[in-house]
């Protein structure tokens, strides 16, 4: 007999009074928060409170692989002009901030305005706006400096990090969304108000009765940093909680136990990323196209596949995931496996094998999700076998993700985002791209990419797209592997999680929880 | 006659290494004074014994004498010259020149290196021989203390010897470089009894034969009387009285000495003595009483003896006692000068 | 009074200790590659917020300048902010200490009493099976890796069984306060606490084993037998009495052991305490937090090892000269 | 090198040596040759992967399909290279630094020893983690972080024996004979003080070995080799499918440490065997009923002691301490047994009280004090179930023991000692009456009651011995066996003493056995002396007969051995000196070593010859002896 469950039966007989028990949720994530305003900087650790918190103009959920590239959060509506260059968002009148506030287009305008002018992460998405306008207090104007096909599918999907609504009464007075009494003691206008942070412990939130959807059904939401998988595994099982994310996913090979469980649905989602190598190509000698294509050549994915995921993480041939049919252009492909071949061109690029059978040495380095490192353990053997001297180099999220960003590295696995929108294909591979680590730069691409996002014909916007995927397999800044395809695990009962269907375009964003309910009595 | 070894106000002091933390935190221990204005002569040829109990400060005397550690101030003279400060080849032909027995025989030898080899081992340092002249000297010198057969003591390990056998090579090793004057630090009390006397007579056959003189350091009145010519009783690093052996021990004239001399017993009747009971155990050498240094436990002790040094009496020539009544004491004994 | 002169004694003498412990931390850090403003401020630190770290720890001052400001602002309790969430280390650390010391402390307590009590009993036939076999099952039992062994009970209490919580100290909105409360935190030490405490038990079964009948070879021993006390007052009075002496100066002395396999165990079994704070610190290179703990689990080494002294020589006479 | 081969011998003679030291050598072994087995590429991957062990797979498969048999073999080369690496680092740095410490002490030792101490009390694991956190995760760098926190345990060992060493009476000598520190370094001590230091190596790799897996299971292991710790951090996900993933690595390191730990004990035994069985309680011996035809207390002789032999059991061998014994003890009268080292004197103390070792056997006696007999065809007397030496224990039997600074309890007053022993003797008596009791007998022997409150350690040797004194004289037992009391104390002192013991046996009308190497001391104290020799009583009679006509030739070398003060100075009487004494049982033991031994005595044992009423020895010239003065026997 478990002793919990003994605990519980004992408490629920003693407190036959209780009316009806808090429904509290509790959410496992990887990393501590560094503060809980996530705007300022990346902070892995804030996003999935911050984003219950806060409200976003608008959002976008893993609904978006059924097809729904965004939908609104504060703006209940939107239009857009003819050109394609001024959208006029109508605001949800009941917004209101957990102190209690109104909500008007005064505070949109604010933290736009505020995060373009400190540069914060979430300006690059506002790049393109020439003028942000407030005619009421529902309505906010935003005008582009040229059309934008990608500007409202963008937002929305960056609203899952950044890009939150700040109250500018709170903020007014300080200097940035980094200082100040607010920083960690976060007023929202989200479906769930900030209760406490424990330190090392838990985040926890509670419902907002006054939220302007309606409450949630979940009473207590708390977020507990746990970097260990298997912890998180262990707890879930042990039932103390009833959501166990992707991030925390079992290893795949015991998905069929799994599913063999009446008391645990397991859900898989495709997504529009793909997993992949980033290849720092200002190093010696990945700056080298021979070399990068040697190494796409001596890839083999459907190991990689079989050996990390399974086998149900596809292999990815493409510079582009299975999801993205409309814009997938299958008519480039990656190299095929060939050890021979790929051996052949390194020694034809000038890298014949030498002391000790190789040929030139470099670390392999990513995240710390589980798939990357599963990637990067069957990469690094790989490439041992084709005469690359490749050594792991493993660092924490955050640590790893500055590295990216001083390019410190030579390959890394990464996470290439297709949609909502392909004008993504910008922000990784565009020149000094926000997530461009590589060094990628090619005017002609550059060129293409911005044509394409202002195009409101989608046919034409398709061919512009099918091209710079050529160019992408051509210059191999990047080398596609694997679809990813996430599964997540869910006590059977609770339903709304952001990677259920039941969740889809109601969860508000990637780390939303309002749709989430509990199982009935 | 020159002395063959002279030691000239010998004084050691040791610090009792307390340090600065020590001291702040009020542990400090005062200075030990092991040996305290201490004058000796060995004549060649001679045994000069030095008698005394643990902490008289006779152990420490016969190290300064081999200079295996350097006073704090005095002089040692060998053969007339002063050696106090000996370093490098002098110090090294000095130390051929004197040697040393130390008490434990069991750790006396090296138990890795064979009866053979630690013999050698002086004559490696010392002498250019060769191999073969070397190890006919081994052998020869095993014959001298009566281990027979030689070549097979010479190629025996320690651990299978007894103490009386190790101690007999250990009076070898001393010996085999032909010192002057051997040092002996109570060579047989971790003996037996039944052992202890063969020793004892194969240092004085050696003796006899070879001219070394001792410096014989022990605990027992009997065997100094046993071993030497002269004698001087050492008490908490100084000594009390010096005099030819068996004028020292017919007619001690310090207190002390009588005491040694009545707590020997008498190995050859069972008749009863009457003992004197001490007025306390030894002080410390830490703290060395006032005046006497020995008034504490003197069954003669008098106010004087707490206040005034007393001075070294000559007795007799040759034979001075440190003590206010030392003419009285050498008269009449311990019945000298009762209140 | 001479016990007051000899803990005075013994508290100035853990000053240089501490001293050369937070010196060696200095040096680390100095030796380290990396610039050691980046290290302390974290790599994407800005230029002005490194340029704060350089002048609050003198980075541009002669070096035994710097070793003097390093020494002054470690002893005044500064051990700097964590790279991830800019809290101070301190307070960080000083969070995590009860944990820590509940599950450590429950685990020494068993695995003491455990210990020293088989230990004693094994003592009594030195040489015999029994003392060969337990001995060298104690041998075993200290040389099994603590994390390893809280894998192993891990696997079978939480995962084959489902008998026990594998990890955490309490349950998820579980009762937080009362008795239920309590329950529920013995319940989830269990684990943890067997795999630490059965590592320890060897260590002391041995140790207790080693000194009882080092104690019982004593000629007071002798005495006490040729007195005619009870064999059970012979190993009371005489035996464990001072065989306790040994045991409480190694208790202090392997503190850093035991703190150690604290710290593993903790990482096994999530248990929120110190180790699992170290154990974060590592996986994010928050180095700050790592050479805090460092330089407080020295401190407190020192300061148990202190305690223990003043112990041994409550308990030993001799000890105060 | 035969030290060495005996060690060895030492260690494989126990179980857990032995199969350790296999374990170790296999391990060594195994990495060696590990790259000539027939094993799986530890790093190949393949698609069986999560197999269960099989045939094909010992240990099974992991999540990559690797073989997990290979790379726990492979494993045990990283592990031995780490424990090897960090050993031999450690033991070599340790080494020097720890002979520079011990050799030239002073500031330089202070200074150094102060460094030792700082490591002692950092937790080391925490200084490997910090360095490897901050100098990245490397083999090398791991073995360097292991080595720089242990060196200092070598180096303590190291100076510990270079400080002993440097007392060794062989360094004294070779000093003294002219040879310079460093050949006396290379010759005497390094050779002799490195033992230690290697034993402590097996236990170093052990550590190593477990630091280096705790390093890796917290991510900071290196990431490019196969160690067994990073297979178990790895395994920890697999946990639910793959569990051999970590079960083969964790057993593989449980049986390398474990083997490691047994070894250094192995080898710590080896070298003092008798650490390992030191101690304990007493065992049970079979008992025996009380005989129908005792005297019953009160009657008879205080002591009676028939045909007593005791044996140890040394290993396989039997040596015979105490070999039939007899003789009795009247009441009040004194006794004093005497004879050299191993003749077997004090064990026959200790086989009268019956504290005798365990590895002890009564082969055979029959020992009754006060008329009740406690030990009866070598069988200790007990009725219900109790021994009857237990209820004649300090009341009717005392005894005071060789070394007095041990003899008492370290952590106890003197009172405490002294009251409590009358209370659990007397049972019902108050605190305050075994107080005063206590106090009476300070007052006895003549020491001032404020001493009472002093621990042992805080008198004098001579104080101490009669605080021991005082301890047995607490239940006015009729009889005390006095074992060597003073023979570590000062000469002085010693006279004291024994004027005292003697004076107090005449007051109090006690019975006393004095047990000594000193022919004087029992002189002045016993009325009659036994001499031992041997394990057997070879002459016995009044004190004053045995000075006058010794009768025994043993007993005349004793006598005549010892120079006096008195007389002329006459030549010493000696012994060869004999290294085995052991002899064939058909003869005098004595006959190796008696300046008069015939034929005779080398083949038959010689009888007890009764010389007159009480004068008994045991040679077969013994009648022929007893006339004769002293001196004209000894050459």
């Amino acid at each position: 007999m478990n002793f919990g469950r003994l605990l519980l039966t004992a408490a629920v007989a003693l407190a036959p009074a209780v009316a009806v028990a808090d429904v509290t949720l509790v959410v496992p994530q990887l990393d501590e928060p560094r503060t809980l305003s996530p705007d300022p900087a990346a902070d892995t650790g804030a996003y999935a409170a911050t984003s219950n918190i806060y409200s976003h103009l608008v959002v976008m959920d893993w609904g978006v692989v059924a097809g729904t590239p965004a939908y609104g959060d504060l703006a209940e509506s939107w239009d857009i002009s003819e050109d394609g260059s001024v959208y006029t968002f109508h605001l949800h009148p009941d917004a209101k901030w957990h102190d209690g506030e109104p909500l008007t287009s005064e505070d949109v305008k604010f933290t736009f305005d505020r995060i373009r002018e400190k540069k914060y992460p979430y300006s690059a998405f506002l790049s393109g706006v020439k003028t942000i306008e407030t005619p009421d207090d529902d309505t906010v104007v935003i005008t582009l400096d040229k059309p934008n096909m990608a500007f409202v599918p963008m937002m929305a999907q960056a609203a899952g990090w950044t890009g939150k609504i700040y109250p500018k009464h709170i903020w007014e007075s300080e200097e940035g969304f980094d200082t100040g009494p607010a920083v960690n003691n976060p007023i929202g206008s989200g479906p769930f108000k900030f209760v406490r942070w424990d330190k090392g412990v838990a985040v926890e939130l509670e419902a907002n009765e006054d939220y302007f959807r309606g409450p949630p059904k979940i009473d207590r939401l708390i977020f507990r940093p746990m970097p260990d998988a298997n912890v998180a595994r262990a707890e879930f099982d042990a039932g103390q909680f009833p959501h166990l994310p992707y991030d925390y996913a079992p290893p795949l090979a015991e998905a069929p136990a799994l599913e063999a469980d009446p008391s645990i649905t397991v859900t898989y989602t495709p997504s529009h990323y793909s997993r992949d190598i980033q290849l720092n190509t200002q190093r010696e000698p990945l700056n080298n196209l021979k070399v990068r294509e040697a190494i796409a050549t001596g890839i083999d994915r459907e190991m990689i596949s079989i050996l990390g995921f399974s086998g149900t993480w596809k292999p990815a041939m493409h510079a582009n995931v299975d999801t993205q049919t409309q814009w997938i252009n299958r008519d480039v492909s990656f190299p095929e496996y060939d050890k021979e071949k790929a051996e052949a061109m390194l020694d034809e690029a000038g890298y014949p094998r030498g002391d000790g059978g190789w040929r030139f040495a470099l670390s392999v380095t990513g995240p710390s999700y589980s798939d990357c490192r599963a990637i990067n353990e069957v990469l690094v053997q790989q490439l041992r076998d084709i005469g690359i001297d490749a050594k792991l180099e493993a660092f924490d999220q955050s640590t790893w993700y500055q590295r990216m960003q001083q390019r410190n590295f030579d390959i890394s696995c990464y996470f290439t985002r297709y949609g909502p929108d392909p004008d993504a294909y910008r922000e990784h591979f565009g020149t000094g791209g926000q997530r461009n680590f590589m060094g990628y730069s090619n005017p002609e691409f550059d060129e293409l990419g911005a044509r394409a996002v202002t195009l409101t014909n989608v046919d034409e916007r398709k061919k512009l797209y099918a091209e710079m995927q050529a160019m992408l397999v051509r210059d191999m800044p990047y080398i596609n592997l694997v679809n990813e395809q996430k599964m997540s695990l869910s006590r059977a009962g609770w339903a709304g999680f952001p990677l259920m269907e039941s969740g889809y375009n109601k969860s508000v964003t990637w780390f939303g929880y309002y749709a989430v309910t509990p199982p009935a009595e | 006659m020159t002395p063959i070894l002279e030691l000239a106000a010998l004084r050691m002091v040791y610090d009792t290494g307390t340090g600065l933390l020590a001291r702040l935190a009020g542990r400090s221990a005062p200075a030990v004074v092991a040996v305290d204005d201490v004058n000796l002569r060995l004549a060649p040829g001679s045994t000069l014994a030095l008698v005394g109990e643990s902490g008289s400060g006779k152990t420490t005397t016969g190290r300064i004498a081999t200079l295996q550690e350097r006073p704090t101030g005095g002089a040692v003279f060998y053969g007339g010259r002063e050696v106090t400060d000996l370093k490098g080849a002098a110090l090294k032909t000095y130390r051929r020149d004197v040697q040393m027995i130390f008490q434990n025989p069991y750790e006396a030898l090296d138990p890795r290196l064979t009866v053979g080899q630690s013999l050698a081992e002086p004559l490696e340092l010392h002498l250019k021989q060769s191999a073969a002249e070397r190890r006919a000297l081994v052998l020869a010198t095993l014959e001298a203390v009566e281990l027979p057969p030689a070549a097979a003591f010479a190629a025996s390990y320690p651990a299978n010897l007894s103490g009386g056998q190790l101690q007999r090579i250990a009076i070898a090793r001393a010996l085999i470089t032909r010192p002057k004057v051997v040092i002996a630090d109570e060579p047989v009390s971790m003996l037996d009894v039944s052992i202890r006397s063969g020793v004892m007579n194969l240092m004085l056959d050696l003796q006899r034969q070879m001219g070394v003189s001792y410096l014989y350091i022990t605990h027992d009145l009997a065997v100094a009387r046993y071993m030497s010519d002269r004698i001087a009783v050492m008490y908490l690093g100084a000594v009390m009285e010096e005099g030819p052996t068996e004028t020292l021990v017919a007619h001690a004239g310090h207190p002390y000495t009588r005491l040694l001399i009545s707590a020997v017993p008498d190995r050859h009747a069972s008749g009863r003595r009457d003992r004197i009971r001490l007025k306390s155990d030894p002080a410390s050498q830490g703290k060395v009483p006032s005046g006497c240094r020995f008034h504490p436990r003197c069954p003669l002790s008098q106010p004087v003896c707490a206040t005034t040094p007393p001075p070294v009496v000559e007795l007799a020539p040759g034979h001075s006692a440190a003590c206010h009544f030392a003419p009285a004491v050498a008269r009449d004994g311990l019945a000298a000068v009762h209140a | 009074m001479r016990l007051l002169r000899y803990v005075f004694y013994r508290v100035l003498q853990i000053v240089p200790v501490a001293l050369i412990v937070v010196v060696i931390n200095f040096l680390l850090i100095h030796l380290a590659p990396g610039d050691v403003s980046i290290l302390l401020a974290g790599e994407d630190a800005n230029p002005e917020f490194m340029a704060t770290i350089r002048e609050r720890y003198g980075l541009d001052e002669p070096f035994l300048q710097q070793l003097w400001s390093y020494l002054v602002t470690i002893l005044s309790g500064d051990f700097g902010q964590s790279y991830r969430t800019g809290e101070p280390v301190i307070g960080l650390i000083m969070e995590r200490v009860p944990a820590t010391l509940l599950l450590a402390g429950s685990s020494l307590a068993v695995a003491a009493i455990l210990g020293t009590a088989i230990g004693t009993a094994i003592a009594r036939r030195p040489g015999s099976f029994l003392d060969t076999a337990i001995t060298t099952l104690s041998i075993a039992l200290f040389s099994i890796p603590v994390f390893w062994l809280g894998l192993m009970l891990i696997l079978f209490f939480a995962v084959r069984l489902q008998l026990l919580p594998s990890s955490g100290m309490i349950t998820i909105g579980g009762p937080r306060d009362g008795l239920g409360h309590i329950l529920d935190i013995l319940w989830h030490m269990v684990l943890p606490v067997a795999a630490l405490a059965t590592v320890w038990l060897g260590q002391y079964v041995r140790l207790a084993r080693v000194s009882v009948s080092e104690v019982l070879a004593e000629s007071y021993v002798t005495t006490g037998r040729a007195i005619g006390y009870p064999e059970r007052t012979i190993m009371t009075r005489f035996g464990l009495r001072n065989a306790l002496l040994p045991l409480v100066t190694v208790l202090g002395l392997e503190l850093g052991l035991l703190l150690t396999g604290a710290v593993l165990t903790e990482t096994v079994f999530a248990w929120p305490g110190l180790g699992r704070l170290i154990y974060e610190a590592i996986l994010a290179r928050d180095t700050p937090i790592i050479m805090g703990a460092f330089v407080i689990m020295s401190f407190t080494v020192m300061i148990a090892s202190l305690v223990t002294d003043i112990l041994y020589a409550a308990l030993d006479p001799r000890v105060r000269l | 090198m035969g030290r060495g081969l005996r060690l060895l011998r030492g260690v494989v003679s126990t179980v857990p040596g032995a199969l350790s030291l296999a374990v170790v050598l296999l391990a060594l072994v195994v990495a060696l040759a590990a790259p000539w087995l027939d094993l799986a590429d530890p790093v190949a991957m393949g698609r069986e992967v999560y197999k269960a062990p099989s045939a094909a797979h010992w240990f099974g498969t992991d999540n990559f399909g690797r073989d997990v048999f290979s790379r726990v073999i492979w494993g045990t080369r990283v592990a031995l290279v780490v424990a090897i690496g960090s050993a031999v680092l450690s033991i070599v740095v340790g080494a020097i630094i720890g002979a520079i410490a011990g050799y030239f002490g002073g500031l330089v030792d202070a200074a150094l020893s102060r460094l030792f101490d700082v490591f002692l009390l950092i937790p080391t694991f925490f200084l490997v983690l910090l360095i490897v956190a901050l100098f990245g995760a490397s083999l090398p760098m791991t073995m360097f972080a292991i080595a720089l926190t242990t060196w200092p345990r070598s180096a303590r060992i190291m100076r510990s024996q270079v400080l002993s060493l440097k007392s060794r009476v062989y360094v004294q000598a070779a000093l003294a004979s002219g040879a310079s520190h460093r050949q006396v370094i290379v010759r005497h001590v390094i050779p002799n003080g490195i033992a230690p230091i290697l034993t402590d190596g097996a236990l170093l790799m052990g550590l190593a070995v477990l630091t280096e897996a705790g390093l890796s299971f917290l991510g900071l292991g290196d990431q490019n080799s196969v160690s067994w710790g990073r297979m178990i951090f790895e395994g920890q996900r697999q946990l639910r499918l793959a569990p051999w993933m970590s079960i083969a690595p964790g057993v593989a390191m449980l049986v390398l440490v474990a083997s490691l730990n047994l070894l250094g004990d192995a080898l710590n035994y080896a070298m003092n065997p008798q650490l390992r069985t030191r101690g304990g309680a007493p065992r049970r011996r079979g008992t025996a009923p009380p005989p129908a035809d005792e005297p019953g207390e009160g009657h008879g002789a205080i002591l009676r002691v028939d045909n007593l032999s005791l044996a140890y059991r040394v290993g396989r061998r039997q040596i015979v301490a105490v070999d039939g014994v007899s003789f009795s003890l009247s009441r009040g009268g004194s006794l004093g047994i005497v004879g050299e080292s191993g003749c077997g004197k004090s064990s026959l103390g200790s086989a009268l009280l019956q504290t005798v070792p365990n590895n002890a056997d009564f082969l055979s006696g029959t020992v009754s004090i006060d008329g009740q007999t406690v030990l009866a065809g070598g069988r200790p007397i007990a009725r219900q179930g109790r021994l009857r030496i237990d209820a004649l224990r300090w009341t009717h039997i005392a005894t005071i023991f060789q070394s007095a600074m041990n003899a008492l309890n370290p952590v106890a007053t003197v009172e405490r000692q002294l009251v409590d022993a009358y209370r659990h003797h007397r049972r019902g008596a108050s605190r305050a009456e075994a107080r005063e009791r206590a106090g009476a007998v300070f007052d006895l022997i003549g020491v001032p009651r404020s001493r009472l409150n002093a621990y042992p350690h805080e008198l004098s040797g001579g104080m101490r011995q009669r605080a021991m004194i005082a301890l047995s004289l607490m239940l006015e037992p009729k009889l005390i066996i006095a074992d060597e009391p003073t023979t570590a104390l000062d000469m002085l002192i010693q006279d004291q003493i024994l004027g005292e013991i003697e004076e107090l046996r005449r007051r109090l009308g006690l019975s006393l056995i004095l047990v000594s190497h000193d022919m004087g001391a029992v002189s002045e104290t016993c009325e009659r002396v036994a001499v031992m020799y041997a394990g057997r009583i070879v002459e016995s009679a009044p004190t004053s007969v045995i000075f006058s006509r010794p009768s025994h030739p043993y007993t005349r070398a004793l006598i005549d051995a010892l120079p006096d003060l008195t007389g002329a100075r006459r030549k010493l009487a000696s012994l060869p000196a004999v290294t085995d004494q052991a002899t064939c049982l058909d003869a005098c033991r004595f006959a190796p070593r008696c300046p008069h031994a015939t034929d005779l005595c080398r083949t038959v044992s010689p009888p007890v010859v009764t010389l007159m009423d009480g004068h008994d020895a045991e040679c077969h010239y013994a009648a022929d002896f007893a006339p004769q003065p002293r001196e004209e026997l000894v050459r």
